[in-house]
């Protein structure tokens, strides 16, 4: 009898624990983040340095290591020097939102830059709107800005703006019909929905619709499906290294068709894992690719060559578009510091990164407003042609 | 639908076919003599690659680069063998099949820490364009593919049927303790197992990198459809893995050109259930029963 | 946990569980013991079903994931109830276990385990094509919190005291069964099928219960991150997911409950160390959150091929063996 | 009053006739034994039986109602238990741990019931007493709390048996028992067998050991090839020349050389 009594006491006080948790810890204060006086000004980055996106992070570390290490050789901002703390993701959602709440609450960020993927992006929103810090993430999923959020902005290029600007470019270039081949990834599946949502008023029709999933070995079936309604063109929107297999497959089907594609494939991978098959190959992306995209003797043009230059010296490899982002983003952060009047409390650094006007970065020229946390449009994309191995800009 | 564009479908179907079939030479092989699924086998696939790229990296020409990636796998699997799976030699499957899987998660992220994040390819074999036969276009490399397919189930074939080591093998899939009765050092024909399941996992790996590149994390596809192709057939019988991988090919292409390319993942996964579920024993396998 | 623990043990678990909350407002420590708590509600269920009775799962993230996944939509998407969500992706994991443990039955050892791995990969295609349910790869996002009768549980204190007092009972009945006649059929089924036939052990039904059963909490766990998390992507409940939950029963030790919770509670602090030991450097949390998959892979081979039966289990062994030399 | 009616049971793996057509009873109370050369079909008449293995024809009466074609867990609760050739002992738990699972078919705990450990002390509580009681039968309560891995041979065999008892049931299968024991324990083997047959079980023993069986057993079955050559009392069958044939192979005429 002595044990079931016990058992009883036992299970009320576990339910005694469950009705705490609901009444919720009385007096929980919002304000415990430390003054920002004269000490550093703390920044978070919560990046994928680890899992499938490890080939995105290395690179956007490096153009924020490269430009904390400029800054605050040259004083910092307004005096302040700037303290990045890094945070691994491992391309998790749920790491990533321990990592953000980590950076908050622990080390008491100003702001956030990241994350490098689209999902772990959503899964800091709730945190970063509760505690009110601004996040400007350097994902490239439509859903981070088009689901607006007051606290969150975002770096590239969405493919709300560079789907139709390439659509565009293939009608111009006479190609009517065309095939699209588009990975199940965040990306791919995103810009899917745009092409097939602008492909009628950028003056294109779609003959073939085909998907394929990351780590496919071969898509020559769809291929072979898409070479069969004779398209005009092949449009391909993906972002992981099955699009150079793509190339390749369609130049061994004896396809002639031209491929374009999107930002997915502005990657120097693309070259060499499609090797001649990316021969021709066009691609509408920022400016970064060929500094000259800017406009030799512009302000955009020196911005552009200093960070290109100083990377490659840097690091003895050129910048690709995720370390671009990455530069933008902090780029942002700093000059929306130095905007700030008085004590750069969070709400204060996001009103002044919303009043961004015209600020010059690397993905092109960023104004921010209350609807728009993208700050980019089709003015700061340009299409590119691969000849000779390396890219070039389509006239 | 033109016999063409079918022929077009069957030789795509093929081509992933026999890469399926050269991963699952490897699950048959361990099968065979150790009675367990390697679940590393996938990461061997992927080592081929990424070894073969390193060494043609440091200048190696493009024929001893590769023969270096698969001689440096097959002493991964020698040495995984020794040290993981030797001392739990006599446990139940499900030990070395933990064994394995834990080998298989070291082998992918130490990869990804030496040889870093991004993908990497190789040249082809013999470069040149695809070959037009009958309005379809087949490529060289394909065939090589077709080729060292067709070369390592007869070499293995030859193995089992003609050599004592092929033998030994056999007596072991059979009966590890009636194998030791015969005076067969069964550690020896486990550690050799490995090894060429490694090597034949590599040579898959590095002939289909100039195709699809490699990269850290390309085992697991692999593996996972190496085995379905592999249960398919029947395992531990090696004309039957061909087989099974060669109808698991055809199967995802002709679900491609007949219903939607979002399937064709979803076949590979669905074939495994209905051939697991029904027939573990595969299409040409005999069954094995436990006796009481 | 042979000699089941003393009720004086499990009062002082509860005490000192139920004080976190009390001592820390540490939100960051608060969210790592969230996940914690949920993985030791998924690893109490793994250990029942591959630790006691033997069975191999590789697809225990999908069953997490149909929870999550069944939760978010039964609230965000239809609007109804918090606990109706958490009913609903409870009894559909439980269901998918039946369903995925009827045709296996026959099958044991490697064919199990690929057969799990194969459901696994099936419902990562799922979660990720059913764009309608599970919003595809850029996942739910805006799952409500925890609410029952009006009382919301949206502080991490609130999230943290629900988590850990549902993983305090799981762990609790979990702990029962293991001591009762199920638990001793599933060791006996574990130790040889046969021989649990020959005593008249329903080796059928006892595989589907206990899948159900295991399904069901992982599910229950699936409900539990949703709602703390708010956000779900099918990323959280892919292949690797799986493997690791296993990794962890199996550095735990089978046929033991505590060796797996208590290793459940290390290996998925390892990487969020710092929560614990604030002053930990910077690197070291690098150096942890990199090399995490190389840590589970190599502790699985070294504790089975250097301790079998893992942490629970050296204890035990050790206990017998020395009752052995005083009878032999 | 025959327990168990075996009529007519045939088993045929491919070309080998593993039983043929075999029939005999099994009376209440007794002891009765089943010898032949290796190969005979003994194992294969114990599985089909017992349900681990199908018979392709025939039937076997057990209170009513046909054993073939049932499931191994049904013909337990039905009452009739065995032990194996080579022991499926559960090597991870205790010998005690071991017979208590054999009281399975006897207890009505659930998982719910279990869990919330509502209604199962009586329950639980019988269960230990019964194995305990079980183990002092088989006189092996001195290993009751050791591993079955680390309990040497002789004794593992009297667990396996302990276990089948646990079940309850009114005939007890028992397939070599003897194999691989020693004088001294072959002599306590057939004590345990009349102390577990007093306890009210029907027993059928396999075995080679002749002392043992012409020593225990009221009756024995002879079979060679799957047939039946011979059934009846020890002395009768100890000089019956088939039997002996069956053993010790034909008389070899001297010509034949």
């Amino acid at each position: 009898m002595k044990r079931t009594r016990v058992i009883l006491v036992l299970l009320t006080i576990v339910a005694l624990l469950w009705a705490l948790g609901c009444a919720g810890k009385p007096g929980e204060d919002e304000s415990s983040l430390p003054e920002a006086s004269a000490e550093p000004y703390r920044i978070g980055v919560v990046i994928s340095l680890s899992g499938t996106y490890a080939g995105l992070g290395g690179p956007e570390q490096k153009a924020i290591d490269m430009e904390v290490a400029r800054i605050n050789a040259e004083g910092g901002v307004n005096g302040h020097p700037i303290e990045i703390v890094y945070e691994d993701d491992a391309t998790d959602a749920a790491k990533a939102q321990a990592a953000v709440v980590r950076l908050i609450d622990e080390v008491g960020v100003i702001a956030v830059l990241g994350a490098s993927g689209t999902g772990q992006t959503m899964a800091m929103r709730a945190d970063i709107e509760r505690a009110g810090v601004p996040q400007i993430s350097m994902a490239g999923g439509s859903a981070v800005t088009a689901q607006l959020s007051e606290w969150v902005f975002q770096t590239p290029w969405p493919n709300r703006i560079v789907v139709p600007f390439v659509l565009k470019a293939m009608a111009a270039d006479g190609y009517k019909n065309i095939a699209v081949i588009s990975d199940t990834g965040g990306y791919g599946v995103d810009g899917h929905d745009v092409i097939v949502k602008s492909a009628a008023d950028a003056g294109v029709t779609i003959v073939a619709d085909e998907t394929y999933n990351p780590g496919d070995a071969d898509m020559t079936a769809q291929l072979t499906k898409m070479r069969g309604a004779n398209p005009d063109a092949v449009l391909v929107w993906a972002a992981g290294k099955e699009a150079a297999t793509i190339a390749k497959n369609a130049r061994q089907l004896n396809m002639t068709q031209p491929i374009y594609g999107g930002s997915g494939i502005a990657r120097l991978e693309f070259i060499s894992g499609a090797g001649e098959a990316a021969e021709g190959v066009k691609l509408g992306t920022g400016k970064i690719l060929v500094p000259e995209a800017y406009g030799e003797g512009t302000e955009e043009y020196e911005v552009a060559t200093s960070f290109i230059d100083r990377y490659t010296e840097e690091y003895g490899e050129a910048p690709d578009i995720f370390a671009g982002h990455a530069y933008d983003a902090f780029g942002l952060v700093v000059d929306a510091l130095g905007r700030v009047e008085g004590e750069a409390t969070p709400a204060a650094l996001r009103d002044a990164i919303e009043a961004t006007d015209g600020w010059i970065g690397v993905g092109g020229t960023f104004s921010y407003s209350a609807e728009d946390h993208n700050g980019l449009t089709e003015d700061d994309l340009v299409m590119y042609v691969i000849e000779g191995g390396t890219w070039k800009l389509a006239e | 639908m033109g016999s063409a564009e079918l022929l077009q479908y069957v030789v795509a179907g093929f081509k992933s076919g026999a890469i399926y079939a050269l991963v699952a030479l490897g699950f048959t092989l361990v099968y065979g003599s150790t009675g367990i699924i390697n679940f590393a086998q996938g990461e061997f696939f992927m080592l081929g690659g990424v070894l073969s790229v390193f060494y043609y990296r440091l200048g190696l020409p493009l024929l001893l680069a590769a023969l270096a990636g698969v001689v440096t796998t097959a002493g991964v699997g020698l040495a995984f063998e020794r040290l993981a799976l030797r001392p739990r030699r006599d446990a139940g499957a499900l030990v070395l099949i933990i064994i394995t899987i834990g080998g298989s998660m070291v082998m992918k992220s130490l990869t990804r820490h030496i040889f870093g994040p991004d993908e990497a390819t190789l040249p082809e074999f013999t470069p040149g364009p695809s070959i037009a036969f009958g309005g379809v276009a087949i490529e060289r490399q394909a065939l090589w593919l077709w080729g060292l397919t067709i070369v390592a189930v007869l070499a293995l074939t030859w193995l089992y049927r003609k050599t004592r080591f092929g033998r030994a093998m056999r007596a072991c899939s059979l009966s590890h303790d009636a194998a030791r009765l015969m005076g067969i050092d069964t550690a020896r024909v486990v550690m050799v197992s490995f090894g060429l399941a490694a090597a034949l996992g590599a040579l898959a790996g590095l002939a289909v990198t100039p195709l699809t590149q490699t990269a850290w994390d390309v085992g697991a596809t692999a593996g996972m459809k190496g085995f379905a192709a592999a249960i398919l057939g029947g395992l531990g019988n090696p004309v039957a893995s061909v087989i099974g991988g060669l109808v698991l090919g055809l199967l995802e292409s002709l679900s491609v050109a007949f219903l939607s390319s979002t399937y064709k993942d979803a076949i590979a996964l669905i074939v495994l259930l209905i051939v697991l579920f029904l027939r573990p024993q595969g299409l040409i396998g005999r069954a094995r029963r436990e006796k009481v | 946990m042979k000699r089941s623990m003393g009720v004086a043990a499990w009062m002082a678990l509860v005490a000192v569980i139920g004080a976190v909350p009390l001592l820390t407002d540490d939100r960051y420590l608060l969210k790592v013991l969230v996940f914690v708590g949920i993985n030791v509600i998924i690893v109490s269920g793994l250990a029942l079903l591959f630790g006691y009775a033997g069975q191999i799962s590789l697809g225990h993230a999908a069953f997490v994931g149909i929870g999550a996944y069944a939760s978010a939509y039964v609230t965000s998407g239809l609007g109804l109830p918090w606990l109706v969500g958490v009913l609903a992706g409870t009894t559909l994991a439980a269901i998918g276990g039946l369903l995925l443990a009827m045709p296996s039955l026959r099958l044991r050892g490697h064919y199990l385990a690929m057969a799990t791995l194969g459901f696994n990969e099936i419902m990562y295609v799922i979660f990720r094509e059913a764009r309608a349910v599970t919003g595809g790869n850029d996942g739910l996002s805006g799952i409500p919190f925890p609410e029952v009768l009006g009382v919301r549980m949206d502080t991490p204190a609130s999230i943290y005291l629900l988590v850990w007092g549902t993983a305090l009972v799981v762990v609790f009945l979990v702990a029962n069964i293991v001591r009762g006649r199920p638990g001793r059929a599933m060791r006996g089924l574990h130790g040889s099928e046969i021989g649990a036939l020959a005593c008249g052990v329903d080796v059928a039904r006892l595989k589907i219960r206990t899948f159900a059963v295991s399904a069901g909490l992982a599910g229950l766990a699936g409900t539990l991150y949703a709602h703390a998390v708010g956000f779900v992507a099918p990323s959280t409940f892919s292949l690797e997911q799986s493997v690791v939950l296993l990794a962890i029963v199996v550095v735990g030790g089978t046929g033991s409950l505590a060796g797996p919770v208590i290793a459940s509670i290390a290996l998925t602090l390892l990487p969020y160390a710092d929560a614990l030991i604030p002053g930990l450097g910077k690197d070291v949390i690098a150096f942890l959150q990199d090399w995490e998959a190389d840590i589970y892979g190599i502790a699985m081979i070294v504790v089975v091929v250097l301790a079998p039966k893992g942490i629970g289990g050296l204890i035990r062994a050790a206990r017998s063996r020395s009752r052995a030399e005083e009878t032999g | 009053m025959s327990l168990l009616k075996v009529s007519h049971v045939t088993k045929r793996f491919g070309g080998l006739t593993a039983v043929d057509d075999l029939s005999f009873d099994v009376h209440e109370g007794s002891i009765k034994a089943v010898i032949g050369p290796n190969g005979a079909g003994k194992s294969t008449l114990f599985n089909l039986l017992t349900g681990f293995d199908r018979a392709d024809s025939g039937a076997a009466t057990f209170l009513g109602g046909d054993l073939l074609g049932r499931r191994p867990d049904t013909v337990v609760r039905r009452g009739v238990a065995r032990t194996f050739q080579n022991t499926q002992l559960f090597e991870e738990l205790t010998a005690h741990e071991n017979v208590l699972v054999g009281v399975e078919p006897s207890l009505r705990a659930g998982f719910v019931r279990s869990a919330l450990r509502i209604g199962i002390r009586a329950e639980e509580r019988d269960a230990r007493e019964r194995a305990d009681h079980i183990l002092r039968l088989l006189d092996i309560e001195r290993w009751r709390d050791v591993i079955a891995a680390d309990i040497p041979h002789g004794v593992r065999r009297s667990v396996e048996i302990a276990r089948a008892l646990a079940t309850g049931p009114q005939v007890l299968l028992l397939d070599e028992p003897a194999a691989g024991l020693n004088g001294a324990e072959t002599q306590s083997l057939a004590a345990a067998l009349y102390r577990i047959r007093d306890h009210g079980a029907t027993i059928v023993v396999v075995e080679h050991d002749m002392g043992l069986v012409m020593e225990v057993s009221e009756e024995i079955l002879v079979l060679d090839r799957g047939r039946k050559i011979a059934e009846g009392p020890p002395l009768l069958i100890q000089k019956d020349v088939a039997v002996i044939e069956a053993y010790l192979g034909e008389e070899v005429e001297d010509d034949d050389v």
